[in-house]
């Protein structure tokens, strides 16, 4: 177990190794010289080269890649001179437009991601179980037939195009609630929940539609296996089976997607944060696409490609929990 | 006349850690046929396999008609084909459900046998196999089980084989259709003077198809010889517990016989026992088998891997 | 937008000949439904230039006089100025006939998720066979591939690749990067099929047939893989179709003034809420379209997988 | 009264497949039924019925266990029989068990159910039941999963499990068709033996009659979802009256007959149950219909033999 | 001058315009007096908010009046009277002598940094030497150029002696040595790069972080893209400063909020809202919400900004090497379009020179009349009369963003007019300058836009126009025109000793420049911005971008 662990650690840190290496790649193909928009106005020759030398730009690649991976496990030392800044463990460099050191944004921009993932994640999972378990008991009802329905439009509707539905419709039409803006949860929960609830709705409905129907087939399928017929033979009470026998094993694959899901929402819900204009990390990555903010970029690539991974192990050792043959191997 | 001669052929699996086949040696002669018989995990179906060269031996040698074919080359096996051929056990799972049953039997025969006539060929074995003409524009799932594996028998036969590896021909039958299948192997081996190798676990079984009859236990050969001596006077202890295992559908007589029941179940390959690997279940077994792996070595008149042998 | 195909893996059911897996997805309402929905905005997307004439308006026509320049754009008239002339109502700021970009939009969004889907079907079916089929090392490397290629966070590359790239055709650009981020869905499935199926014993058959290996994967492989490719290509348009959009939603499409339903959302964004129906519009053909392509797709599934939801 | 009652069982699934159609039996208490069919004889949704197992399909006729009516009678009902006064084992042991769980915590689960018995006490039950099937260090492999045991050993656990509480109905689906020979033969043994020991009444089901003839007392031969011959297991083998029955002996590989001789084969395969032949269903493939009889028409009805031996063929009404 | 504001489309696409600028300005009724929180809702962070680094408009003239004072400043009024120069931390303007190459500057008695200690000379100067080090490069950079020996100084970093072309005599004399007469120092000091940085308190690159007040708020808070908290600097003395009311006690400013959350939250002006200003324009969507509701629209200024938006012809290559084949697109083109696609009349009016009125002393240069539609029939003539009666085809590089895409369509739309046809060529924004500043590679057209650092032409013509500026890369003069009566001409004016015949002649050589159409003048900008309605006394500063002027605003 400890072993299996350790290797899916050192494949999560050489996935994170070449996601660094391709980011690295794609900006040093980069046009735009960061160096020459730090320059400003009256840029001559030799201040570009001054830049290059106090960004780490005039190192070869294969250098300055180094640098940044030494930076991440242990902190550097980035510029020279008196002006020489330290950058602690982690360190993601500093963003070229602010200054200021990668993880700080990072950090400063997880609480608001988080929250909306973790809030929609909540609110999906509850919808979407629920709504497949018990389209599975009663499959080929007519409830089974109006929920199956009813996730096929949720699950076709773009999160664009259901964000600005609700904007309109709850926010500008109805008045119901104000429209979203980040509070911190510590600040004002009430007001953190009330701001975000839009959001985790329009957030939740794509994905709980989704896991309604593979909560659906993955329930019909397991309550087909023998060892369900097994538990009513030994004259066990339906909810017992439904639940203990059923249930269990139905959840592999819901938990498969639900790590794959989350892991990537964490990167940034790009999409939603940008409809509802909430400072998240997709809007921190946007920002930095936009202005070339290369050293911001890496980070939320890192960042992103991270949670993908990590929660990839953690669905892995997931697995090792609940299912003994893994656990065993 | 040998037809194939196999001396020391073992495959091992997982960098040698697992020996699916170890060292086993056989001859066929032309016109024979030799049922090869165990229960799962024995290693019958691999040697079969490795007979066809369907799997890269690991060692030992496949002596065919006289020519070495152990190792030969992707298109030196090609003029092998047309001598060995095989049926397979699933009669679905080895037809192509995409294709017609005029290409499933035409495709090797245009391959193997580029001179035939396709089209009149495969009518011609489709008859020979009970199915008629007009059956090879059609899919294979609009056939029964049984003309299914008529079907795979066609597709075998199509190319004029000499020897046929069938593994498990019946046992995915119906009991009343395995009859027919039987049968009708029996009929194209004296029609078409073809040699077989049978592998099966139904004892029954064999003994309606085979002369020669070789039991395997854990990827050894522990008794191989005719089949009145195999099946009236048993000289392996397994042997004589996989007759004894097998039931009569006669009550009377079934409740009658003397049963011997082995205890637990046949090992693993990956963990094979010291010595007979069949001592531990063995009734007769005594220190000299946990110790030492018996040769095989004649005994009345067949070969027998056992330092105790029946010898009635 | 990636888990609608995940944990769809359809058995290759060989049991099933072509004609009447038709007539069972013929016999599915939704799939009908879904089938007449698509047809409809193919039709509409080749006739585009045909009805962009008869409505005398083209995709990319000033109509300054529909709009109200003094409070900066908005379109003149009810409903986003539905008229006689402009069934589906104009842009704010410039006017342009809705409808026209709707159809011309269409082309965009339509021939994008459709070529990156082959793109993604073409490199995920090679790759999946061939890493199912010979195993060994060869599948070990793609298998880590394609693992690699999924921990990547797409959205955020695909973004980063399209703007960093030259914008030489920003077309063939969005359908290699949507196609590339794409491919290794279809080649895991391709990938467990292809081992489950080169396990069968025809394929042992062909081989003892004396056929070499291009011609049992090609032959003998390939064709039992059909069934799960076109499903799982079915249900991989639609999500390509949302990947465009919300790429051109975030602001990297096509180039103007080519539309796409997509870029006319993000348009709309800052517009809802005096123009609600210049998101209604294009956000209402995209729903439709992923929609009636998820439909065929299930109905796909269904007939192919028998224990599934029927 | 006899522990299980069977008459005039209907079993039909969706899209008209009538799987089952008018089949009767019954069983006594302590002794073996065996039923014998081919694959789509119906033999395994006989026995789902008499759980009340089935789900999607419409189970009319009258199944009584021991007088308790299983035919729709409420669903609480006929759980509190299952498992505590009937129960069963399949086929594949594996996908039978679930993998998740111990085989420790499979077999209590039932015990604590019906018994109301205490976590502790099924512990011990559950280590009494594995002792009692064979298994080895039984305490021991209380905690191991499934997975972990071999396919032999797996049968026994699901034994254990059946046997829990102590049923006085077992009903064995196919029990050895997965296993080895000599394993099979092992687990015929066990059941044998736990019968006696126990004073079970067993409805063994299989395709092979060489198993039947060992254990039944009683033998049902089932075709193509109706009864052809039933009997005690002496007659039906020896003087068996339905040409299906004799047709399956004689086309059967055996050990004790003649090796030389070809076997006689019943042509042609079984019939589809979506589209049953009329009359007597064996009809197209027997070699003894005869133009006279309504063979093709007409269903056959029980005709008795010989006491307790009736077969359903319309040449045993001819031949009297 | 210009940092993201006008072409380049940050999340602010900021930007006012320039109306006659002798109207009275539009500007809050009332006034509040001392006290109370103003909040001030922006998207996102300053570019800079040191000094020495701070060249974005509105970051200018929030800092500026704000946390530090200059040696000069604008007079805090709105219209004609906010474009004066005042002095600030000066006693009064500076006095040139030797020619104008030598400039003395007195400091008023009485100014405190926040920790109490007095402004000094010395702090002055060494805030203006900062700039010259390789870290601080971002601000405006023309005292490097100015300043004797500028060429080969590092910077205080590397070079501890300091810059000798700075003297401070005393610490409330500082003299400036020039390498060339100007007659224009009043103005470049009342730039940032002026203001007073103590040595002690200097933190590099990171001085940004931390700015060290000399004006009448310091910093409370600053938890970067979220928010920065003001609160009064006790040691400012309002007796020392003629410019700046400073009458908010605290000014709160929530960064990091989405443009249509601002918009939505001072529409509704609810709440503390009732205290807030937008830091950024108006989105062009939410005017009709705006401008349709009155008791909104009360609430609404647009001030006119500095800044012109031009479409700049590439002259050095065919087609616009020909003087009619610019005037036929100059005439073709539908400025009203266009103006329609960058947000209307409200943000902007059509320009009819390059020069806002801002710069020439209120008066409108009437050098280029075109009407908003184009003219079509003229300009069909003149392509003809350049030998191209069937038009031609083009690349237009715009920006990838909405606006810039909206901006190119209008233009493609109305040139097909006359048989024009343009490929629209979209750059990041982020690379949109470095991209159209390399004349190698320059397409046919380009967005182009200047808003000027002081106002007065010495500040917009020689960067745009004079023909010996062109650089291969970061280049300013996009149309690439290099006319010699031009290039003369500049000089003559910067050699002019009187600011006001200077500023005449500017106007004149503007309309000149018109004649030879190397850029076509679109629009000048306007800053259309909403506060609340407690907020009091706010207006449009008029030079910058418009922005809300934060030395005389209040909440009541």
């Amino acid at each position: 177990m400890a072993a299996y662990l350790a290797r899916r650690l050192v494949g999560l840190a050489l996935v994170l190794l070449v996601v660094c290496a391709v980011t690295f790649a794609i900006f040093y193909l980069l046009p735009s010289d960061p160096a020459l928009q730090a320059c400003g106005k009256s840029c001559t020759t030799e201040r570009i080269d001054m830049l290059h030398e106090q960004m780490g730009l005039d190192k070869p690649v294969w250098q300055q890649f180094a640098d940044y991976i030494g930076g991440i496990a242990g902190g550097r030392t980035i510029g020279t001179g008196e002006l020489a800044v330290r950058c602690d463990f982690p360190c993601l460099g500093f963003s070229y437009q602010t200054n200021r050191p990668v993880w700080d944004l990072l950090l400063d921009r997880l609480p608001t991601t988080v929250s909306i993932a973790a809030g929609a994640a909540i609110l999906w999972l509850l919808a979407g179980l629920s709504t497949g378990i018990v389209s599975a008991l009663r499959k080929g009802s007519f409830l089974d037939r109006s929920l199956m329905a009813a996730t096929l439009t949720a699950a076709s509707l773009p999160v664009f195009f259901t964000g600005l539905m609700a904007l309109y419709l709850v926010v500008q039409v109805a008045e119901w609630l104000p429209f979203p803006s980040y509070v911190a949860l510590a600040d004002d929960p009430a007001g953190w929940a009330q701001n975000l609830i839009l959001p985790w709705t329009v957030l939740a409905l794509l994905y709980a539609a989704l896991y309604a129907r593979l909560s659906r087939s993955s329930m019909i399928e397991t309550l087909a296996e023998p060892y369900v017929r097994t538990a009513r033979a030994k004259g066990l009470p339906e909810r017992t089976v439904v639940v203990k026998h059923g249930l269990r094993s139905a959840l592999t694959p819901i938990v498969t997607v639900f790590g794959m899901d989350v892991g990537t929402l964490l990167g940034g819900a790009i999409i939603t944060e940008s409809v509802f204009g909430l400072p998240g990390i997709g809007q921190l990555t946007m920002d930095a696409i936009n202005k070339s903010d290369q050293p911001v970029v890496m980070g939320v690539a890192l960042l992103s490609a991270f949670f993908i991974t990590f929660f990839n192990v953690l669905v892995d050792l997931f697995y090792a929990v609940i299912d003994p043959k893994v656990r065993y191997a | 006349m040998t037809l194939l001669e196999v001396t020391g052929l073992s495959k091992t699996f997982r960098k040698g850690k697992i020996r699916a086949v170890d060292g086993i040696s056989l001859t066929v002669q032309a016109g024979d046929t030799l049922g090869l018989v165990g229960e799962s995990g024995c290693g019958k179906s691999t040697t079969g396999r490795m007979l066809m060269r369907l799997l890269e031996p690991s060692a030992g040698r496949i002596i065919f008609d006289g020519k070495d074919i152990t190792r030969l080359g992707a298109r030196q096996l090609r003029p092998l084909r047309r001598d060995i051929q095989m049926i397979f056990q699933d009669p679905f799972s080895s037809l192509n459900p995409r294709h017609t049953v005029g290409e499933i039997i035409g495709t090797p025969l245009k391959i193997l046998r580029p001179e035939a006539n396709v089209r009149k060929t495969v009518q011609e074995i489709l008859e020979r196999v009970g199915l008629a003409p007009e059956h090879a524009g059609r899919y294979p799932h609009q056939f029964s089980g049984g003309q299914a594996q008529r079907i795979g028998i066609a597709r075998a036969l199509v190319v004029r084989p000499r020897l046929i590896v069938a593994d498990e021909p019946v046992s995915a039958l119906d009991v009343s259709i395995q009859a027919q299948i039987i049968n009708l192997m029996s009929d194209l081996r004296r029609d078409l003077g073809l040699s077989y190798i049978f592998i099966a676990h139904d004892l029954a079984v064999v003994r309606h198809v085979c002369q020669r009859i070789a039991v395997m236990y854990l990827g050894r050969v522990v008794e191989i010889g005719d089949r009145e001596q195999i099946y009236a006077t048993p000289a392996h202890p397994y042997t004589s517990a996989l007759l004894s295992a097998v039931p009569i559908p006669h009550p009377v007589a079934e409740r009658a016989r003397k049963r011997m029941v082995l205890q637990g179940d046949p090992p693993s390959p990956a963990n094979p026992p010291a010595g007979c690997a069949f001592s531990p279940r063995c009734p007769k077994a005594a220190s000299r088998c946990h110790a030492e792996r018996p040769a095989l070595t004649e005994v009345a008149g067949r070969l027998v891997a056992c330092h105790f042998p029946e010898t009635a | 937008m990636t888990t609608l195909v995940t944990g769809t893996a359809v058995e290759a059911v060989p049991t099933t000949s072509w004609r009447r897996l038709t007539a069972r997805i013929w016999a599915d309402r939704g799939a009908r439904v879904g089938l007449a929905i698509v047809v409809l905005f193919v039709l509409l997307a080749i006739l585009a230039p045909v009805i962009s004439a008869m409505t005398g308006n083209g995709p990319n026509d000033f109509h300054e006089d529909k709009i109200n320049k003094a409070l900066g754009g908005p379109p003149l008239g009810a409903f986003g100025g539905i008229s006689s002339e402009h069934w589906l109502g104009v842009e704010p700021v410039n006017g342009r006939d809705l409808l026209a970009r709707i159809l011309y939009g269409a082309r965009v969004s339509l021939l994008i998720s459709l070529l990156a889907t082959a793109v993604s079907v073409v490199i995920g079916t090679l790759l999946g066979l061939v890493a199912g089929f010979f195993g060994g090392w060869l599948d070990a490397a793609i298998s880590r591939v394609m693992d690699l290629v999924l921990s990547f966070p797409s959205l955020i590359f695909m973004i980063a690749l399209v703007s960093v790239l030259p914008s030489g055709d920003r077309m063939l650009l969005l359908i290699l990067v949507i196609g590339f981020f794409g491919w290794p869905y279809i080649g895991r499935i391709v990938r467990g099929q292809t081992i489950s199926i080169r396990h069968r014993e025809f394929v042992e058959a062909a081989r003892a047939g004396g056929q070499g290996n291009v011609r049992i994967l090609l032959r003998e492989v390939l064709p039992n893989l059909l069934a799960p490719i076109l499903v799982y290509t079915a249900l991989s348009i639609p999500a390509n179709i949302g990947t465009e959009a919300a790429l051109s939603f975030l602001g990297i499409g096509v180039e103007p003034p080519t539309p796409s339903w997509g870029q006319m959302l993000q348009k709309a964004m800052s517009w809802y809420q005096v123009d609600p129906m210049f998101f209604v519009i294009p956000g209402t053909c995209l729903f439709l379209t992923v929609l009636a392509f998820t439909l065929l797709g299930d109905a796909m599934r269904d007939a192919l997988d028998p224990k599934g939801s029927h | 009264m006899s522990l299980l009652e069977v008459s005039g069982l209907r079993v039909t699934f969706p899209g008209d497949v009538c799987a089952v159609d008018g089949l009767s039996f019954t069983l006594e208490r302590g002794k073996t039924l065996g039923i014998v069919g081919e694959s789509g004889s119906g033999k395994s949704v006989t026995s789902l019925a008499i759980m009340g197992l089935h789900r999607d399909a419409t189970v009319s006729g009258s199944i009584r266990v021991d007088g308790i009516q299983v035919v729709g009678a409420p669903q609480d009902q006929v759980r509190r029989l299952r498992g505590r006064r009937m129960a069963m084992i399949f086929q594949d042991p594996l996908s039978s068990l679930h993998p998740a769980y111990t085989v420790g915590e499979q077999i209590a689960e039932a015990y604590r159910l019906h018994f109301g018995a205490s976590r502790k006490a099924a512990r011990v039950r559950a280590a009494d039941m594995l002792a009692q099937v064979g298994i080895p260090e039984p305490r021991r492999r209380l905690a191991d999963y499934p997975h972990q045991f071999s396919g032999g050993m797996r049968q026994r656990v699901m034994i254990a499990m059946a046997l829990a509480c102590e049923p006085e109905l077992l009903i064995a689906d196919e029990p050895t068709t997965a296993l080895d020979v000599t394993v099979q033969a092992q687990i015929l043994e066990l059941i044998a033996r736990l019968q006696q020991e126990i004073g079970l009444a067993v409805l063994m089901i299989t395709h092979d009659l060489g198993v039947v003839a060992r254990i039944a007392d009683e033998v049902l031969i089932m075709y193509a979802g109706a009864a052809a011959e039933q009997g005690p297991a002496i007659p039906v083998f020896t003087r068996a009256q339905h040409p299906y029955t004799r047709g399956l002996l004689n086309c059967l590989p055996r050990l004790d007959g003649d090796a030389q001789s070809p076997l006689i084969p019943i042509q042609g395969s079984p019939p589809s149950l979506l589209n049953p032949p009329a009359g007597c269903r064996f009809h197209p493939r027997c070699t003894e219909r005869t133009s006279e009889l309504p063979c093709a028409t007409e269903r056959p009805a029980w005709r008795i033999a010989s006491r307790g031996h009736h077969a359903a063929c319309h040449l045993l009404e001819a031949n009297r | 001058m210009i940092k993201i504001p006008l072409i380049a489309a940050g999340a602010a696409l900021a930007v006012g315009l320039a109306a006659c600028g002798t109207d009275p300005a539009p500007e809050s009724k009332g006034h509040g007096g001392k006290g109370g929180t103003l909040t001030v809702l922006a998207t996102a962070d300053f570019a800079h908010l040191d000094p020495a680094q701070n060249w974005t408009m509105r970051d200018v003239l929030f800092g500026g009046r704000t946390l530090y004072r200059t040696l000069t400043a604008y007079a805090a009024a709105p219209g004609a009277e906010g474009t004066k120069v005042l002095p600030d931390i000066a006693a009064e303007l500076g006095k040139p002598t030797d020619g104008n190459k030598t400039w003395t500057y007195k400091l008023r008695p009485g100014i405190k940094f926040e920790d109490g200690s007095a402004v000094t000379s010395k702090d002055i100067k060494y805030g203006i030497e900062r700039i010259f080090s390789a870290e601080l490069q971002e601000g405006a950079g023309y005292l490097r150029d100015m300043l004797v020996g500028g060429d080969k100084y590092q910077g205080p970093y590397k070079d501890a002696n300091g810059l000798a072309s700075i003297e401070t005599p005393d610490a409330s004399t500082i003299v400036f040595k020039l390498v060339k007469p100007t007659a224009d120092l009043d103005y470049v000091l009342a730039l940032p790069t002026s203001a007073p940085v103590p040595k002690a308190k200097d933190t590099g690159v990171q001085y940004d972080n931390a700015v060290f007040s000399s004006g009448p708020y310091k910093i409370e808070k600053y938890d970067r893209g979220k928010e920065l908290i003001l609160v009064r600097n006790p040691h400012w003395d309002a007796a020392t400063d003629p410019i700046r009311k400073a009458l908010p006690d605290r000014i709160e400013m929530k960064q990091g909020l989405s443009a249509a959350t601002i918009e939505q939250r001072l529409i509704a002006d609810q709440g503390p809202d009732q205290t807030a200003v937008a830091w950024s324009g108006l989105s062009a969507a939410s005017m009709p919400r705006v401008l349709s509701d009155p008791k909104v629209k009360a609430r609404y200024i647009a001030e006119p900004s500095i800044c012109t938006r031009m479409l700049a012809f590439n002259t050095s290559k065919a087609p616009f090497d020909n003087l009619k084949a610019r005037q036929a697109v100059a005439f073709g083109l539908s400025r009203e379009s266009y103006r329609t696609a960058h947000g209307g009349e409200a943000v902007a009016d059509f320009a009819s020179s390059y020069m806002p009125p801002s710069m020439t002393a209120g008066v409108k240069n009437n050098a280029f009349q075109a009407p908003p539609d184009g003219d079509v029939a003229k300009a069909k003539q003149l392509l003809a009369e350049a030998g191209k009666p069937d038009g031609f085809e083009i690349t237009l590089t715009t920006t990838s963003s909405d606006t810039g895409k909206a901006e190119a369509e209008a233009v493609q739309s109305s040139l097909a007019r006359i048989g024009v046809k343009v490929k629209i060529h979209t750059v990041d924004p982020s690379v949109y300058y470095s991209t159209i500043g390399t004349p190698a590679s320059q397409d046919e057209l380009v967005f182009d836009g200047w808003c000027a650092d002081w106002p007065n032409g010495a500040s917009f013509i020689p960067q745009k126009f004079d023909g010996r500026n062109i650089q291969p890369k970061g280049n300013q003069n996009r149309s690439q025109l290099n006319d010699a009566a031009i290039n003369a001409r500049v000089d003559e004016i910067l050699a002019m000793t009187d600011p006001i015949a200077a500023q005449k002649a500017w106007g004149e050589l503007d309309t000149k420049v018109v004649a030879l159409m190397p850029v076509i003048p679109l629009v000048w900008d306007k800053m259309p911005l909403l506060f609340g309605s407690k907020v009091t006394g706010a207006f449009g500063h008029p030079i910058w971008q418009g922005e809300i002027d934060y030395a005389a605003v209040s909440v009541a």
